[in-house]
């Protein structure tokens, strides 16, 4: 299992070495002039010229690569010149607001998914089970901001239930006292309750869309995982038994099915970020995507780099820790391993 | 060849066909997995005679395989040395192992894999023309139609898909793909362990057939003795990649000698062994 | 046997997916020459005109005809979709075969650089493509495909690993037939029908990947109707009631993406050798 | 189902006389395909009393599977029992609920499939996969499901039996996960054990351990056994009787003595003499019988064995008329469904006496 | 709320509306500062809160606004701020300041000459946008010869030649007074760099408010600053929210969770025109929009090409249309809002498509002409402005790419030069048309960012920038104009009014060119 484990995190690095190279090699073919827009654009040359040489831009791509993953590493993520702050404060800042966003759709699209695919389980070809399908098909062939802002239609603009595109919480609402940092849990703590009202209102139609999305991998996944196992024979040795279709389903297929989905979780974890840029967007939610489409506008170019070092990183990490994972909770695995 | 590297050969009988000395096959462990070698095959050495049938027995797992996967060199074996024809098969390579292996063809156990289940039967039958043979299209067509009809399938079917046969047919059409460019010596992995018994009885007939007609010698794995009897000359009785007991098949089957092959025997069930064995009036 | 259940189903699913892409294709074939209107031509007397007969989709805040824009669009996403798939499946195709077929030191660099690439949310990658080479369609272009080759590497070298241990190809080898002969005979046609399957999914992929690149206003620049950024335009438009500007390109899109989807499922059941060889094992 | 399908009268009883334990009346069941509805059981129909050992033979796809699978109704969509009663223990499986069937299955009736690595969950621990079968159809605490899974496993001479009940399937060898398998079956003692090629994964010799402990177990409970298998010889050393399937029909049952000595039907006698003998001889060619099994989603007229049956030549009711059950040589328990039943089993007397003689 | 008390018995009808407003003042502004840096802010949004932050010595003068409750800044006159009074010599060129005695920091300290003097000094030592704008771009070698605090109440400025912007350089956010006891604690004055921690905190407390809040790229907040040394601002507490967009912007708007929104798009103001919430208030600005033509682009060095172009579009419409009707078309260097500016000598060109072809015909340019028109990157109103452009110039057969550029290439190519016509929607910081015309016309100065210049009007433009008396001036304004439009260098099309919008809890409310929330209540 160590050596496993060794081999695991080293491969796991090396692809992280290597997605900084290509990061580093796009970010920097990119028009204009970094050291300009930082000066200003009334700023003097020789002030240009020091923005320049602070930089690196002169050095060799190499020397330049180098610069930056060294201070990436040491936690100097850039500075970024559209909000006169270094980017890593402003992803911790803007960290919860995701994070809070991104554990409520995947806790969502999670439990719809496991539902659907026990549901499909059961009913095989049946109606269900093709509500099931069409709805993964839908949740894969939505575009999240399209979907978010169908939503807004629907929602806020025609049927006004749920609040509009203005973040976790309405306009003037205090956030609750800090713990967590995520609103829903914070707020609890404090004891307010229109505050969690309120914010659980602003997290549902983001919420919701992040999920779909989710919820439409995870369940197409777990769905063929089903349909393969239902038919093994061990889910009709159960039946044999004298255990039920449905108990079949749960206690014997699900097990199975539900294995192999952890191990997308590199994938899901890719989607989510994918679609969190985008559902930050619609729901200006003051999340990390949001800044990063910020700092698309903005030409803010170090906290984009950053964002897709961080998100390459993220990524690579969650792919070996579900491949550990699966080595951990899968027997077959787990004994041969250790 | 030279001699003394056959030091055992008895100079003054014929050489056999195939001469297998020591082979020894060990598959390393996958590095990550704390897996111990594996001796798949260990010192077997056996001599085949032209025209003779020589058959490899054993349970399973005990490396028939992997020993005729060594000597077609489809796998490296870690030591020995095969002689096919006075060639030194293990020193072969490129162009002259492929020659090899237009005299030296196989038939696997697996009919439905064995198959490339995409091409139309007479392309498979026609394909190690293409490798070995410089022929037209049409000889191709014209040598593939002929074989299959040899082996009992309607060239007119020549068209179809693999995949639309069933097991024992399929087994044909391997067998005439092995047998098109006139092989020397036909290795069979189990070549009916797939099969249905009746099937199994046509494809064991159809196979002796084709031996008499062809002049082939086959080296058969098996692992059903009764089948072995009827069809061996000879046997080699195999355990753990060892070879235990070697003799014509019917001594070693009637009157087997190691005690493996005893356990072997006692292992199968028959409506012609001993009375003792009916178990219980019915209730 | 799992072609037997809810075949009608299926088949009458492929079918609706293919009327369905026919019918975007349709439009955007059709539109561009029949329909009066232009996509780029402002009408300045007829802004943000909800969906009427004379513009069955609306116009927009400068006045320009929505459906000609959504055709214009479909023509754009479909095309670029092509162009991405087709590009990375060959690219990836070729890395995969070949590093498949490698192994060691090649297979190992090229490998590494495809998990380089894959580390990256498809869109992530595409981004920095957009950022670096320039906006506009065409680094879209390349981002995108860029995103779809290491996964189809990685898929065919998979299956290059997975068809080269095929008894079917040992099979070949044993008859004798040569690397490139087994790769251009066996290995390549049979990853063609997985390719074709990845192909199709990916088309949905990389459409709503340019869409989104548009809508983060990377991709297509104004005023060229791509469906993202008309989306993009629709944001504001749509919470002031004007719903319709960003409606229809949505719908295109979830409309071609999920009728590509079904047909790469339907192409799986149907193409997947694995199912094929399971149909006839349980006949 | 008609009487001649059966050779019994119809009735919608179970039969009066000694109650078997199980009896199957006039089964069909059919598979909806792309190809059209394959009927793989046709109107099968057998009885099977207390201990006794039916052993069920044909090649394959002739509906042996099914016909365990309809019997114990796990026909899964798309296929469909379309017909049929099958009495267990004076119930019809077939009117009970699904409830009232979950509760018959693995406490009356049970089966043991072929492949003992995929019949085992392969992400639980085998032990709660044997106490499961107890819990479910009594109550008994978890401790004492757990005391009787390890004794199960001791009885089929699993070795370190504790041990064993925490160990995941694929720890276990093929034989040992087969013993588990029947662990499963046999943990209520149900009165009938279905046994569909039990053995057919395994090695020669674990097969041998592997149809001596079935032996022993059900022996010791008592239990009533339909063997499904290839292997004649197999039936020849286990069973009573044995039943041989052509088509999804039963062409061919009796005391296994009998029909093994002189079988009654070609089908039987080609099935017999295919299979080479650790005394046949040599030189001889295998008595073979050509052609293909019929394809199932075909309903035709005549005897399903006709196109490659030896006795049919120039024989024109082979080809038009469906063969009756008959009784042979006067024996009850003896059927053959053959028109030609008395000539095929007076062909296969002179032969065994040749052999023997 | 302080004030609720004092307020009125006649305004209590809005007391009861903002009754939700517990004191504290929403205002939405579009686009979120990059720096609060006054001596490194270099675009609007980053001088959204300087004026309020930060003290200077001089301020605008005040107009009474186009509705009740509101009023403007006046660009032509000057009032004291930090400074009681001053003096300017007979020659221009020193200026003497008489500061009071007895404000103070909040660390006590009062705010004297030498915190003055050491405020300029720092904004013109970083070299940066500051730098600039103090020396109404002269500067090399900058205008400013040099500081000098006399005593503790006297601070004198010496320039190196008269200028009449320089009142209006000191009103500017470059010119704000920080606190050097903070500055020299964080890292001090590094020429020709940008001090990161000020980039967003405070650089002193001078202004009326303090910073109390402040989210880089979302919001700030503003409390009273007690120590001020004018009048206590009228809202004790100002909650400014950076909006990136638009659709935010209105939402906020029509559902009254902003109580001023500033920026507002013009169609999400046209929405609002007849909604009941909020009042739409165009106030007008110097800010226009046009296209720059690049005479270095081999067509448009040709003037007949460059007058076609201008009888291309239905100007009228494209503004009701495009423009939402917000706006006034002209034809002239100078926007109708700057001084200097004639109506009579800038009426907008005749749409005459006609005249058009007639001319590119007579040009004897290539048919149809390309050319690709850069506009900023996400601006989704310029988008829509390019895409009209675009469609009304196929009418005459000229072909417009749109290439939509991101700031750092946009500096890149006006630099460089390597672009063939940019839309420009701004205006100059100083509310001057010689400070304008520097960098969007003169040949002289090194800061003209187009690098079109007019030649003939250059001089005109010198001499007016020196004249003191103003009806000698505009004469030479008008001139300029002449020679201007006679050229037809650029296409115009209309003046940008900034869009604000307030709910009817606002009672007080001033426009100035850059925010100043003193008086907003
Ligand atoms: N590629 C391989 N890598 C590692 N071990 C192998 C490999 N191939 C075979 N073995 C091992 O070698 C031994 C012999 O295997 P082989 O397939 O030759 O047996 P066999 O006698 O043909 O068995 P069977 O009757 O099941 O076909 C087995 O223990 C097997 O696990
Ligand atoms: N799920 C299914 N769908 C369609 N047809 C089926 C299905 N299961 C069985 N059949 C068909 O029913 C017939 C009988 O199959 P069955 O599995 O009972 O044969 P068998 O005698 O058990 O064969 P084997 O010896 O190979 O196990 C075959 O023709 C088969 O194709
Ligand atoms: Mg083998
Ligand atoms: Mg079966």
């Amino acid at each position: 299992m160590g050596r496993f484990l060794l081999v695991r995190v080293f491969s796991g690095l090396l692809t992280v070495i290597g997605a900084s190279i290509v990061a580093f090699f796009f970010m920097r073919m990119l028009p204009g002039d970094p050291a300009r827009l930082i000066a200003g654009e009334y700023a003097s040359e020789a002030a240009i010229e020091i923005q320049r040489a602070q930089l690196g831009l002169d050095d060799p791509f190499w020397q330049q690569y180098l610069t930056y993953i060294g201070d990436f590493v040491r936690g100097d993520w850039g500075f970024s010149h559209s909000r006169g702050q270094p980017v890593l404060d402003q992803f911790v800042a803007a960290l919860p607001a995701t994070l809070e966003i991104a554990f409520f759709a995947v806790a969502l699209a999670f439990t719809a998914a496991v539902i659907g695919a026990a549901v499909t389980g059961w009913s095989r070809g049946g109606v269900l089970d093709g509500a099931v399908r069409a709805s993964s098909y839908i949740g894969l062939g939505t575009a999240p901001f399209w979907l978010g802002l169908l939503v807004l239609i629907v929602f806020f603009e025609r049927l006004q239930v749920l609040p509009g595109p203005e973040g976790r919480l309405s306009p003037g609402t205090a956030p609750p006292p800090r713990v967590t940092g995520f609103y829903l849990l914070d707020s609890l703590v404090a004891g307010q309750w229109s505050t969690w009202w309120d914010s659980l209102q602003h997290l549902i139609l983001p919420g919701c869309t992040l999920a779909l999305v989710i919820y439409a991998w995870l369940v197409r996944m777990m769905r063929s995982g089903v349909l393969e196992f239902v038919r093994e024979p061990f889910a009709l040795v159960a039946r044999s038994k004298g255990r039920g279709r449905w108990g079949v389903v749960v206690r014997d297929v699900m097990p199975n099915a539900l294995l192999p989905a952890v191990t997308a979780g590199g994938l899901i974890t890719a989607e989510l970020l994918t679609s969190t840029v985008l559902v930050e967007t619609v729901f200006n939610w003051p999340g990390i995507g949001r800044l990063v489409t910020d700092a698309i506008l903005q030409q803010d170019f170090a906290v984009v780099q950053a964002f897709i070092m961080v998100s390459a990183c993220i990524t690579v990490t969650v792919t070996v820790l579900t491949d550990l994972l699966y080595g951990v909770i899968d027997p077959r695995i787990r004994v041969r391993a250790t | 060849m030279t001699a003394d590297r056959l030091p055992d050969a008895a100079p003054d009988v014929v050489a056999p066909l195939l001469d297998v000395r020591g082979l020894t096959k060990v598959f390393e462990a996958r590095r990550a997995r704390r897996a111990e070698p594996v001796v798949a095959v260990d010192q077997v050495s056996f001599q085949v005679e032209r025209g003779e049938t020589f058959g490899l027995i054993g349970e399973s797992g005990s490396g028939k395989t992997t020993a005729i996967r060594c000597l077609l060199r489809l796998v490296e074996p870690t030591s020995g040395a095969v002689t096919f024809g006075g060639d030194d098969v293990l020193a072969l390579s490129g162009p002259e192992l492929r020659t090899l292996r237009a005299r030296m063809q196989v038939l696997f156990q697996d009919p439905y894999s064995s198959l490339d289940s995409r091409m139309s039967v007479r392309d498979i039958v026609a394909e190690p023309l293409t490798a070995h043979r410089r022929m037209s299209r049409q000889q191709r067509r014209h040598a593939a139609e002929e074989m299959l009809r040899l082996v009992g399938i309607d060239p007119v079917f020549g068209g179809r898909r693999a995949h639309t046969f069933s097991g024992g047919q399929r087994q044909r059409i391997a067998l005439a793909r092995a047998l098109i460019l006139n092989p020397e010596l036909v290795v069979l992995d189990e070549p009916v362990s797939a099969l249905d018994v009746s099937v199994q009885a046509q494809i064991i007939n159809m196979l002796r057939e084709m031996q008499a007609r062809l002049s082939l010698t086959y080296v058969v794995v098996l692992h059903d003795l009764a089948v072995a009897r009827y069809f061996c000359d000879r046997v080699a009785v195999m355990r753990r990649g060892r070879v235990v007991e070697t003799g014509p098949a019917i001594e070693v089957i009637d009157n087997p000698q190691h005690p493996y092959t005893q356990e072997l025997l006692a292992a199968v069930p028959g409506r012609h062994g001993g009375e003792e064995e009916t178990v219980h009036a019915p209730g | 046997m799992k072609l037997a259940r809810g075949t009608g189903g299926w088949r009458s699913g492929a079918t609706l997916a293919i009327a369905g892409l026919c019918l975007v294709i349709a439009v955007a074939l059709a539109v561009p020459p029949l329909w009066p209107h232009s996509a780029i031509a402002t009408d300045f007397t007829a802004t943000m005109q909800p969906p009427s007969l004379a513009h069955p989709m609306g116009t927009d805040g400068v006045g320009r005809d929505m459906l000609a824009r959504f055709a214009a669009g479909a023509r754009i996403s479909l095309l670029i979709g092509l162009v991405a798939v087709v590009a990375g499946a060959l690219a990836g195709a070729v890395i995969g075969v070949v590093a498949g077929l490698s192994r060691g030191l090649i297979d190992n660099i090229l490998m590494r650089a495809m998990d380089a690439l894959m580390a990256f949310p498809a869109l992530m990658l595409a981004m920095a493509v957009t950022i670096g080479f320039g906006r506009g369609l065409q680094s879209a272009t390349v981002g995108v495909t860029l995103g779809v080759v290491p996964w189809v590497a990685r898929m065919a070298r998979g299956e290059t690993l997975r068809i080269v241990a095929l008894p079917m190809i040992e099979a070949a080898r044993a008859l004798g037939l040569r690397r490139l002969q087994l790769v251009r005979r066996h290995v390549v046609p049979h990853m063609i029908s997985l390719l074709m399957i990845q192909a199709t999914s990916a088309y949905g992929a990389v459409i709503l990947a340019v869409a989104a690149l548009g809508f983060l206003g990377l991709g297509a620049q104004v005023p060229t109707p791509e469906w993202g950024a008309i989306i993009t335009e629709g944001l504001e438009p749509a919470l002031t009631g004007a719903w319709w500007v960003a409606l229809f390109p949505g719908l295109g899109m979830l409309l071609v993406v999920t009728c590509t989807n079904v047909l790469s499922d339907r192409l799986r059941d149907v193409l997947d050798p694995r199912g094929s060889f399971a149909t006839v094992r349980s006949r | 189902m008609t009487g001649p399908a059966t050779g019994v009268p119809a009735t919608d009883h179970p039969p009066a006389r000694i109650a078997p334990v199980l009896s199957v009346r006039g089964l069909n069941t059919e598979f909806a395909t792309e190809r059209g509805r394959v009927h793989a059981v046709r109107g099968v129909g057998f009885t099977l009393q207390r201990g006794e050992r039916l052993g069920v033979v044909g090649e394959s796809g002739s509906g042996k599977s099914a016909l365990a699978l309809s019997i114990l109704g796990l026909i899964e969509p798309p296929g469909n029992v379309v017909d049929g009663h099958v009495w267990l223990n004076g119930r019809d499986l077939r009117t009970l609920t699904e409830r009232q069937l979950n509760r018959v299955r693995g406490q009356e009736i049970s089966v043991v499939f072929q492949d003992p690595l995929t019949a085992l969950n392969p992400v639980r621990r085998i032990g709660p996969q044997i106490a499961e079968v107890i819990t479910m159809h009594s109550d008994v605490t978890r401790a004492d499901a757990r005391r009787r899974a390890i004794d199960l496993l001791t009885d089929v001479d699993l070795p370190r039996p504790e041990q064993a009940y925490r160990a995941y399937p694929h720890q276990l060898s093929g034989g040992m996960r087969q013993r588990v398998m029947i662990a499963v079956a046999l943990a209520n003692s149900p009165d009938v054990l279905i046994a569909d090629e039990p053995t057919t994964a395994l090695d020669v010799t674990t097969q041998g351990q592997i149809m001596r402990l079935i032996d022993r177990v059900v022996a010791e409970r008592h239990t009533a056994v339909i063997l499904i298998t290839h292997n004649v010889d197999l039936v020849a050393d286990f069973c009573d009787t044995i039943q041989v399937m052509y088509a999804g029909q039963v062409v061919e049952r009796g005391r296994c003595a009998d029909v093994l000595n002189a079988p009654a039907h070609p089908y039987t006698a080609a099935l017999l003499a295919s299979v080479p003998s650790l005394e046949a001889d040599r030189a001889a060619p295998l008595p073979t019988l050509d052609g293909l099994p019929p394809d199932l989603s075909i309903e035709a007229a005549g005897c399903a064995l006709a196109p490659r049956c030896p006795l049919s030549a120039g024989r024109s009711e082979c080809h038009t008329v469906s063969p009756p059950v008959v009784e042979v040589s006067g024996d009850r328990t003896w059927i053959s469904r053959c028109h030609f039943a008395s000539e095929q089993h007076s062909i296969s007397r002179n032969q065994h006496a040749e052999v023997s003689g | 709320g302080s004030n609720t008390e004092v307020e009125p018995a006649g305004e209590s009808t809005a007391a009861e509306a903002n009754g939700g407003r517990d004191g504290t003042l929403v205002v939405n502004i579009l686009g979120a500062p990059t720096t609060i840096d006054p001596a490194a802010a270099c675009g609007v949004n980053d001088m959204h809160l300087a004026d309020n932050l930060y003290a200077r010595l001089v301020d605008y003068g005040v107009e009474p606004g186009p509705a009740p409750g509101t009023t403007v800044f006046d660009p032509t006159t000057y009032e004291p701020s930090l400074a009681e009074s001053w003096e300017i010599s007979e020659d221009g060129l020193v200026y003497t300041f008489l500061l009071p005695d007895d404000v103070t920091l909040p660390s006590g300290d009062p705010i004297d000459a030498s915190v003055v003097k050491y405020s300029l000094d720092r904004a013109m030592e970083m070299g940066l946008c500051g730098n600039s704008y103090l020396n109404d771009q002269f500067v090399d070698p900058p205008l400013i010869e040099n500081t000098e605090a006399v005593d503790a109440t006297t601070l004198r400025i010496t320039l190196r030649q008269p200028n009449l912007n320089f009142l209006q350089a000191l009103a500017q956010p470059a010119a704000a007074i920080v606190d050097p006891g903070l500055i020299e604690a964080n890292g001090g004055v590094e020429p020709g760099t940008a001090n990161e921690y000020f980039a967003n905190n405070s650089a002193g407390a001078t202004g009326p408010f303090l910073l109390d809040d402040y989210e880089p790229g979302k919001s700030a907040v503003l409390v009273a600053n007690p120590d001020y040394h004018g009048e206590p601002p009228a809202s004790e507490r100002i909650h400014v929210n950076f909006i990136t967009d638009t659709s935010t912007m209105l939402l906020q708007a029509r559902n009254g969770t902003a109580h001023v929104s500033v920026g507002i798009s013009k169609a999400a103001a046209r929405s609002l025109e007849d909604d009941p919430c909020c009042t739409v208030m165009p106030f007008s600005s110097a800010l226009a929009l046009d296209i720059a033509l690049n005479w270095d682009f081999e067509p448009f060095a040709d003037v007949r090409v460059r007058e076609a172009l201008t009888h291309a579009f239905p100007y009228e419409d494209m503004l009701a249309s495009v423009g939402h009707g917000y706006g006034e078309v002209f034809y002239g260097p100078l926007a109708p809002d700057l001084p200097g500016f004639s109506a009579e000598l800038s009426q907008q060109r005749e749409y005459d498509p006609e005249r058009a072809r007639e001319l590119l015909a007579e040009s004897g340019v290539e048919l149809p002409l390309e050319f690709e028109l850069s506009i900023p990157a996400g601006q989704e109103e310029l988008a829509e402005f390019a895409t009209a452009v675009q469609s009304v110039l196929a009418d005459i057969d000229v072909a417009v790419t749109v290439r939509e550029i991101a700031p750092s290439e946009r500096a890149e190519i006006l630099n460089s030069g390597a672009y063939d016509a940019i839309v420009i929607a701004g205006g100059p910081a100083m509310v001057d048309p010689g400070y304008f015309l520097a960098y969007d016309m003169s040949c002289a100065s090194p800061s003209n960012i187009t690098g079109i210049c007019v030649p003939e009007a250059d001089e005109n433009w010198e001499i007016a920038r020196q004249t003191h008396d103003e009806a000698q001036r505009q004469a030479y304004w008008d001139r300029v104009t002449e020679e201007w439009t006679a050229v037809s260098p650029k296409l115009k099309f209309w003046s940008i009014p900034a869009m604000v919008v307030m709910d009817e809890s606002v009672t007080s409310l001033h426009h100035a060119i850059h925010p100043n929330f003193h008086s907003w209540q």
